[in-house]
């Protein structure tokens, strides 16, 4: 099995086999000894060339997070042999989701659709645990949609705008 | 004897509370709002009651419903664990009014410190050190400078009606005196009507250290030895250790000598803390006390070997100390932290949410006091404090190396937590050469974080991001826990991650 | 100083010991069996090794391919843990031979001690007490009877030959001795070839009692208190506390001195136990020295506040011991209980499998050692020991107290574990008392368990046994854990439940 | 919904029924003020009239069962309307299953396809963690099927012989 795996942002090509529980791995065209065992659902035993590692997997919205000791890597990973979804993670066209980063409470939206924005401009605000937080734009464009109202409670990985 | 004890709180010390009863085998109730069924203090007591919705002010802060739980359950007694009620003396009044023991001091000692005035007037006969100052309004400049000289520079400039850092300056020498003294005044004056304003003593770079006691009802009161609270952010503490890494047995003794003091010019009973600001030279200046159960209780438990809540049990119950201050033995070192729902990478804000994984740490030198599971979703209402990590070993450095190899252990999935603060301070320099006051964690805070680029360990994620997708085997956060059922979409994730297109 | 220790072990002293290496700064090479792949050790070590098949002959104890991996992962030094070859001196030989600090004594130290004969006369040089007796073979029956009236009844008749019980006799009185002595000789003669017996003082009812020492290589020998042992079955501890609540300062001082000159007399090093045999006049005999960590060595560390496996470390780097026998104190007490996989209800026979639901406890008073996992299977070919819960207070009713509230936190699910068999030791009044001897847990599993039909809690459990099936989510023993995805078939046990027909 | 439930061998009728988050419960008849949280899968926070039980499930083979704190229980639930299935678990009539309960080694067959067992009769030893372990027949009858040879390893559960 192929696959584009991106580690924050940093590309790499892997490929990957299973046979008799030995696993067969070329990392960027290196082939190196590997060892896996899932010790639970998210928690993954590796072993690189006798060197122990315990890998923690984590899903944020819709973001995968993968731990190595305490270190947090975002990952991605793509089947290359799809033509759809791939390297566009880091472009800057097209229009833009913005998402909580967690549960809480609309308190002010701070914007309105059609509106300009800039890096940096405030969409809204959310308040959870009394404490507020801002939620801005990312990228500089046009406030295509506003999805909540002041008031309304979110979950973490709604998307609450837009912008195009 | 207690056969049953409300607690009147929630998260790990309603937890820690729970255990303490069970020690003693004595039934314990809960009490929590909507959003906390699912907490772990729930799971954990022998009975439960719903007492409102989410907001403190119409659960955990309403007397009324807590009052009538103690009631309909038969409870003889209620523990106030820390914030919410434990300071409120109109609860502890209202607890013996209704013929429940409040595990505390009376409601009269808690008014007596709860009053900065009263306090002070108590303090005062007590001999209690405050920091210098002329503790009343000064007339003229003259006055102020001969009371600066008096006291020595620096100092600070307050507004007796004042609060907020409104009318405050610093003032570091005489040529600065005039000019701040004017504007500390006509400051004052616009914020609160009063130009009046007093010096104090200026304590640069202050420690904050607190001394725990515990008194019973038959008049000894003893106390455990100090903990140094100097890490705080905001005002908050964010981790503590004991003993004090600057406080000799001569300079416990004389801080303890003090407590003991102040507890018995209030009255007091049950346990209690006396927070001191200590200054570069060691001098220490009465703060304020606590009235209750602190945060960071394990730590003294641990050095002295004690267990404080069962000793405020016992109290409560009108028994004796049952042992003499020099019974009392600091050995080892102790050091907690505190872990919080919060974003590191975001200003530490706020990080509620689905608990997707946990691995807790234990072994040598560690204890554990939490309030979460995994599968919990930690609600978005109260102090996001989670758990509290205690580290301990023979002396401080083995203590901060038991914490760090804990820390290293401990992975909290699916929320933000603060774990990594920790392990950046217990690396720092000048947190190992125990150069601590109230600044340092800002001035920490401050100094740019290098994420050093870790591509060996980026190789290894790629790796095991590919062998994740291929066992097909990762899950969404929705996988396990509190009320949803569990199975049959666990690749989902994976696919959406390598399916999805357009907008992004 | 050590960059890199090989841990020969696995299970929770693995874990116990790479825990030690990292608080340490040092990096934890593990090795493993074919069966142990997705043991704990493996993960949290920092290298792991294959070293063979499940047979521990052909894995744990092949001393040539643990110093392979050692010369191959760059090891400076080898922790051997306890049992497999933490007393084979042939490997600490080998270990010296390839360069590789063994961290335990020296070979020859531990031939010193384990040859019978040879530490026996190395110890009546040093004034070790042992069992009184003949100690050389009866040639008549009036030398036997001379010889018991010296010794004092009861007596035991033992073949000099002997061993597995065979002619061994105990003798209450003058009036059995004749049979006894002909009856001891003819069987030792017709299960040695030699009927030549001896006489020991019988010990009746004796408590198991162990000093743990530590000894650097510059000569230091320090005692660090006693445990006591005698709960056992089959005689195998099962649970252990620190101090024992017969040995006050004195008999304490006096047994350290002997377990301090049994050692020096041996040449010893690193950390070490002498066993004792204590009757009820509270005279200690000697037993053997055990050369290697105890599995009861955290109940030590928890009432000194020093940790031994970084001693250990240290002593093997050649640092000299960092404190004198004077600083070494003992405060509160500390009991352990061995978490094994066997079931209590089909005579302690091990039950390995998989763990499908782990909830373990924590909080104050509790320290737990564990080398499992939510997830792991159990293998079959090894010691069951899972996990050691240490529980501590200020004292012995505080540590029982503390131990049983952690008992009841405690469910291993999937598997059969003795939880429940120290639930039943520690409410009961004998062992409340502290009226312990090696044959009290014997005792006690021989009363009948009578199991209280608690109707109460089976109508909870109907109750819920209703609420899972309803919500369907209740899962089979497959859900989770090492190698196997999880997900969709979780509610397919329901069913089978619900439908099964036939065949039962 | 409606339930027969056994627990140790007692018989209970349930019925059960949840809307809006809250149960109705009626067990034997008599109506009962019930909550339940399920905290993680096999952990269910039980309130019964403000009374608070932790039960943990544990599936061992193909038996249920429930800890209520720690006292374990064997539970069994039918849908009554079913019409197989009931009832029977107690019955001594009918082929037996004899299964491993716990994963090992086949040490010694003790007996051979045809024999006459009487309650208590070896039929195989199975070692495991260095221990043996005699299976005995549950009742008296002919051994119609012995599943497994020496030297066979098996698991938890596995069928070992059925007695007739």
């Amino acid at each position: 099995m192929l696959y584009d795996v991106s580690i924050d942002g940093r590309k790499y090509r892997l490929d990957l086999s299973q046979a008799d529980g030995q696993w067969f791995c070329r990392l960027n065209g290196i082939d190196l000894e590997v060892d896996a065992i899932l010790a639970r659902p998210d928690v993954l035993s590796l072993r690189i060339a006798n060197r122990a590692y315990e890998i923690k997997a984590e899903h944020v919205a819709a973001e995968l997070h993968l731990w190595v000791g305490s270190a947090r890597f975002a990952a991605e990973v793509y089947d290359p042999r799809s033509l759809r979804g791939r390297g566009r993670a880091a472009d800057d066209r097209g229009p833009i989701k913005i998402t909580a980063a967690m549960p809480g409470k609309v308190v002010r939206v701070l914007a309105k659709e059609g509106d300009q924005v800039a890096p940096g401009s405030g969409i809204a605000v959310v308040e959870a645990m009394k404490m507020q937080n801002e939620i801005k734009s990312p990228k500089k464009g046009i406030l295509q949609k506003i999805l909540i109202t002041e008031g309304a409670a979110v979950n973490a990985g709604d998307v609450l705008a837009i912008v195009e | 004897m207690f056969k049953k004890i409300l607690i009147a709180n929630r998260g790990e010390i309603a937890v820690r509370v729970i255990r303490a009863c069970h020690e003693m085998g004595i039934a314990a109730v809960a009490v929590y709002s909507e959003v906390d069924r699912a907490s772990l203090h729930v799971r954990k007591a022998d009975e439960a009651y719903p007492i409102g919705a989410a907001p403190a002010a119409e659960s955990y802060l309403k007397i009324s419903k807590i009052l009538d739980v103690a009631k309909r359950s038969g409870a003889d007694a209620i523990h106030p664990g820390y914030g919410f009620l434990s300071e409120n003396s109109g609860f502890a009044q209202a607890c013996a009014d209704a013929g429940v023991k409040f595990i505390g001091p009376t409601a009269s000692a808690m008014q007596a410190m709860g009053s900065k005035t009263r306090a002070r007037q108590a303090m005062e006969k007590a001999g209690v050190p405050f920091v210098p100052g002329t503790s009343h309004g000064l007339e003229s400049y003259e006055e102020a400078s001969a009371a600066a000289a008096k006291i020595g520079y620096p100092i600070m400039l307050k507004a007796a009606a004042g609060g907020g850092g409104k009318g405050m300056r610093l003032v570091s020498g005489l040529a600065d005196l005039k000019s701040a003294l004017d504007a500390a005044r006509s400051e004052a004056e616009r914020s609160f009507g009063d130009r009046e304003v007093y010096i104090e003593k200026a304590i640069v770079n202050p420690r904050h250290i607190e001394m725990q006691i515990l008194a019973d009802e038959h008049g000894r009161t003893v106390y455990l030895g100090e903990r140094e609270c100097s890490l705080q952010r905001r005002h908050q503490k964010v981790m503590e250790e004991a003993p004090s890494p600057i406080v000799d047995p001569g300079m416990r003794r004389r801080m303890g000598e003090v407590a003991v003091r102040v507890a018995q010019a209030a009255g007091y009973t049950n346990a209690g803390t006396v927070e001191f600001l200590v200054d570069q030279q060691k001098h220490f200046y009465f703060l304020e006390m606590n009235t209750r159960l602190q945060v960071e209780h394990p730590i003294t438990e641990i050095v002295t070997g004690l267990d404080l809540v069962h000793l405020q049990i016992r109290i409560a119950m009108g028994e004796k100390l049952p042992f003499k201050q020099d019974d009392v033995t600091i050995r080892g070192h102790a050091i907690e932290c505190r872990i919080y729902a919060e974003d590191p990478d975001n200003n530490y804000f706020p990080s509620p949410g689905k608990i997707t994984l946990l691995l807790a740490p234990s072994g040598p030198g560690i204890r554990r006091d939490s309030g979460m599971y995994e599968g919990w979703t930690v609600p978005i209402d109260y102090d996001p404090l989670l758990a509290k990590l205690i580290g301990y070993g023979t002396d401080r450095d083995q203590a901060i190396a038991c914490l760090i190899r804990a820390l290293n252990e401990y992975f909290v999935g699916g929320i933000k937590t603060n774990i990594s603060l920790f392990r950046r301070i217990l690396r720092d320099s000048e947190y190992r050469a125990a150069r601590l006051d109230t600044g340092f964690l800002d001035r920490l805070l401050e100094r740019t974080k290098i994420k050093a680029p870790d591509s060996d360990a980026a190789d290894v994620a790629a790796i095991a991001a590919g062998i994740f997708a291929s066992l097909g085997v990762a899950s969404g956060p929705a996988r396990t826990g509190a009320g949803k059922p569990s199975g049959g979409q666990d690749s989902s994730k994976w696919k959406a991650t390598s399916r999805r297109e357009a907008l992004y």
